[in-house]
C-alpha cells in the first residue's frame, strides 16, 4: 500500500499495490478524479475532463 | 461487412448517446444564390465497401447538371479495416466507461486511416464522379484546413473494469469547417468530394486526425446551410428498427424530433445524431434515405425515407 | 533508400534518352500579377522518405509569407515500395526494349501508389506546410483533372530476348493541366500540394494512372509560366557526375543546355529531361538544387545549383 | 511450325513453334510489326506503336 498527495485539496490518497500509470483514482477526501501519472514513486494529477464520444 | 451487417454489433456498442451541443466557431453563413434558388446538398455516402456508391453517383451528376450544388463527403472504414489487415496490423478496441466500443486510433493505425480515405476511397469516388460527367475534386479535412478542430488524444477507457486514461488517440472534433473553400469551388462549377481525416489542433502542432463520416458531413451541412442527405442502406429511420413498415416520414417538431431520437437504435443512432448537430449548425434539412434504391439522392430531397428539418 | 544511393541502379538503366517533345493541349498563358512582379514558382521535392523536406517547408513557407505564389509537387516512390513490401505485394519489373527497367503498374500496384501518394505522403506534407503558417491545399492530378492526358495501357518490352506487348500498365502521359485550378486557389492564398497519380484517359473511361512526378512539375511549370526548382540530394548537375566541383552554374543557350543534357546521368537526366519540357511549355527558367541546404529553394533560385533557361 | 496471315499486307508469316500472345513478329514481306494476339488458332494484328519513355 502506498500512497500520494491529491493535487486538488493536498489529503493523503491511499493507492492499491498494482496500480498503473492512466488509472483514475478518486480522492478520499474532494472527491476529484485523479490520474495516476506515475507509479514509482506514485504520484497524481487532476484526470483531464474528457466527454464520452459516440464513436468513429 | 456491410452497414446493415454491422447493425448488430454497432448497436451493442451504442448504449448511451453523449453530448450532442456543437458549437462552430466560424461565422456561420448560408449560400445565397443570386438565382434565389434552392441550398446546395450535402449528401454522405459510405465509402466504395460499404454501400455501392454507384447510383447515387449518376443521380448527384444529375443533379449538378440540373444546377443544383453538391458537396459528397464519405466514410468507409471497413475498407481501413481491410487494409489493416492487410498490413498486419491489429486494431485496438477499448470500451468506454459508458459501455461504447470503439477503435483506438494510434499513429500507425492513422497512418493508414489517411492512406485509405484521402488516398484510395477519395480518388476512387473522385474518378467515379469524373466519369459520370461531375468535375469533382477530391479533399480531405486537412486541405485548407477544411475540417478542423481541437485533437483529442486523451479517451477515459474500462480496462478490465479498471477506470484510465488511455493517450495517444489520433481523434478529433469538428468546431470549424472552411466553407469559403467549399464556396470558391463551387463556385467555379466544382463538385468537392470530402474525406476524413480532420485537422486537428493539439498544443503546439496540426496533425491529421480521425473523426466520423456522418458527423463531417453535418459539419458541413451546417457550414453551408445545405440540406443534408445521408444516405444508409435501410430505407429511413423506423420507429421498430426491425420493421420497414414502421419508417417515420418526417420529424419538424421537437416533440417529433425526440421520437426520432427514441427510435433510433444501433448506427441510426449516430444518424439522427449528426442529423441534430446539422439541424443546430444551420442546415435547413436532413434527409436519411436508402443507398440503393433508384435515385437515391433526389428520392430523399423529394421526401422518400426520414426528413428531419 | 536514398535518391542519391539508387544513383549507380538508375544509371544502368537509363540507356537511352528518349523521346522529349510535349505538346500541352491547353492554352498556356502566363500568370500576370497587378504589381508586375515575378513569376510563381513550382517546387520539386521528394516524398517524406527520398529527401527531408523540412528545409524546403521552412524555406517555402518565407516565399509565401514574402507573397510569392508556390505550387508543391511532390514524389516518393520509395515509400511505395515500402508499403507494397508491408503488403507483400511483389513489384513487377519490365525491360523495355532499349533497356530501361520501371516497374510495371498493375491494377493492385496502382492502388497502392494512390494510396500513398494521395493519402499518405500528400497529407503529411500538407500538414507539415499547414504547421509552418502556410495555407496547403493537397491535390491529386485526378481532382478537376488537374494532370491529364491518354493512359498508357500497353508497353513494349523485352522478355528474355523477345520483344513483347505488355498490357495493363497504369502510367499515362500528361497533356493537359487544369492551370485554372491552381490560379484560383493561388489567388485565394492557398499553396497547392500536388502529387501524382494523373487522370488517364482511356477509350471510353478516365482512371487514375502513375505518372513520373518530375514531369508533373515540369508540366504545372509550364501551364502556369512558372519558374521550375527541382530539389535533390546534389548540388546541381556536374559535367562530371562523380566530382562535385563541376557543378554547371547555367545553361542559357541552346548549346549550353546540349553540354548540360550529355553531362547528365542516372537520375540526373531524368532532371534535365523534365527540365526541357518545362522551358518548353512556358516555364521561364529551371532549376535544379540541393535539398539538404539551408534555405534550398531561395537558395537555388538566386543561383546556387544550375540553372537552365 | 504454323502461319498466319499479316493484315498489313496479306503475306504469310511463319512463326515458330512457341509463340507467346503478345510476342511481336516482323512480316517477312512488308516489314510491319506484327503482334501475337491468338496462338491456337494464330492470330496477328499490327502491333501498337508505342513511344519508349524514360521511366516513372
Ligand atoms: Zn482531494
Ligand atoms: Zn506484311
Amino acid at each position: 500500500m502506498s500512497e500520494a498527495d491529491c493535487p486538488e485539496c493536498g489529503a493523503t490518497v491511499e493507492l492499491h499495490d498494482d496500480i498503473e500509470v492512466g488509472e483514475i483514482i478518486d480522492c478520499g477526501t474532494c472527491g476529484a478524479e485523479l490520474e495516476v501519472i506515475a507509479v514509482d514513486p506514485p504520484e497524481l494529477d487532476t484526470a483531464p475532463e474528457l466527454e464520452e464520444d459516440w464513436g468513429e | 461487412m456491410t452497414e446493415h451487417d454491422s447493425q448488430t454489433r454497432a448497436r451493442r456498442r451504442q448504449h448511451q448517446p453523449a453530448d450532442q451541443s456543437v458549437v462552430f466557431a466560424n461565422a456561420r453563413r448560408r449560400r445565397l444564390r443570386a438565382d434565389g434558388g434552392q441550398p446546395p446538398v450535402v449528401v454522405k455516402i459510405g465509402g466504395a465497401n460499404a454501400v455501392d456508391p454507384e447510383g447515387a453517383v449518376d443521380d448527384i451528376a444529375a443533379l449538378v447538371e440540373s444546377g443544383r450544388e453538391v458537396v459528397v463527403v464519405h466514410g468507409g472504414s471497413t475498407a481501413v479495416d481491410d487494409t489493416l489487415e492487410r498490413m498486419d496490423i491489429e486494431p485496438t478496441y477499448v470500451e468506454t466507461p459508458g459501455g461504447v466500443t470503439g477503435r483506438f486510433t494510434d499513429a500507425e493505425t492513422m497512418e493508414v486511416f489517411a492512406m485509405v480515405m484521402a488516398g484510395k476511397l477519395n480518388t476512387e469516388l473522385t474518378t467515379l464522379f469524373r466519369n459520370a460527367g461531375v468535375d469533382a475534386v477530391g479533399l480531405s479535412g486537412v486541405d485548407g484546413g477544411l475540417l478542423s478542430g481541437p485533437r483529442k488524444s486523451a479517451v477515459r477507457v474500462l480496462d478490465d473494469g479498471t477506470k484510465k486514461i488511455k493517450r495517444g488517440d489520433h481523434s478529433g472534433k469538428i468546431t470549424d469547417v472552411n466553407s469559403d473553400l467549399l464556396d470558391s469551388l463551387l463556385d467555379d462549377g466544382y463538385t468537392p468530394v470530402v474525406s476524413v481525416p480532420m485537422l486537428g489542433e493539439d498544443d503546439d502542432e496540426v496533425l491529421a486526425v480521425n473523426a466520423d463520416a456522418d458527423r463531417s458531413a453535418a459539419a458541413v451541412a451546417g457550414a453551408l446551410g445545405a440540406e443534408l442527405v445521408v444516405l444508409t442502406d435501410v430505407a429511413g429511420i423506423y420507429a421498430d428498427p426491425d420493421d420497414p413498415e414502421t419508417l417515420i416520414e418526417s420529424a419538424a417538431t421537437p416533440k417529433e424530433l425526440k421520437s426520432v431520437k427514441d427510435a433510433a437504435e444501433g448506427f441510426m443512432t449516430k444518424k439522427v445524431m449528426a442529423a441534430t448537430e446539422a439541424l443546430e449548425g444551420g442546415a435547413p434539412a436532413v434527409h436519411v434515405g436508402d443507398a440503393n434504391r433508384d435515385a437515391p439522392v433526389s428520392s430523399a430531397l423529394n421526401g422518400a425515407g426520414t426528413k428531419i428539418e
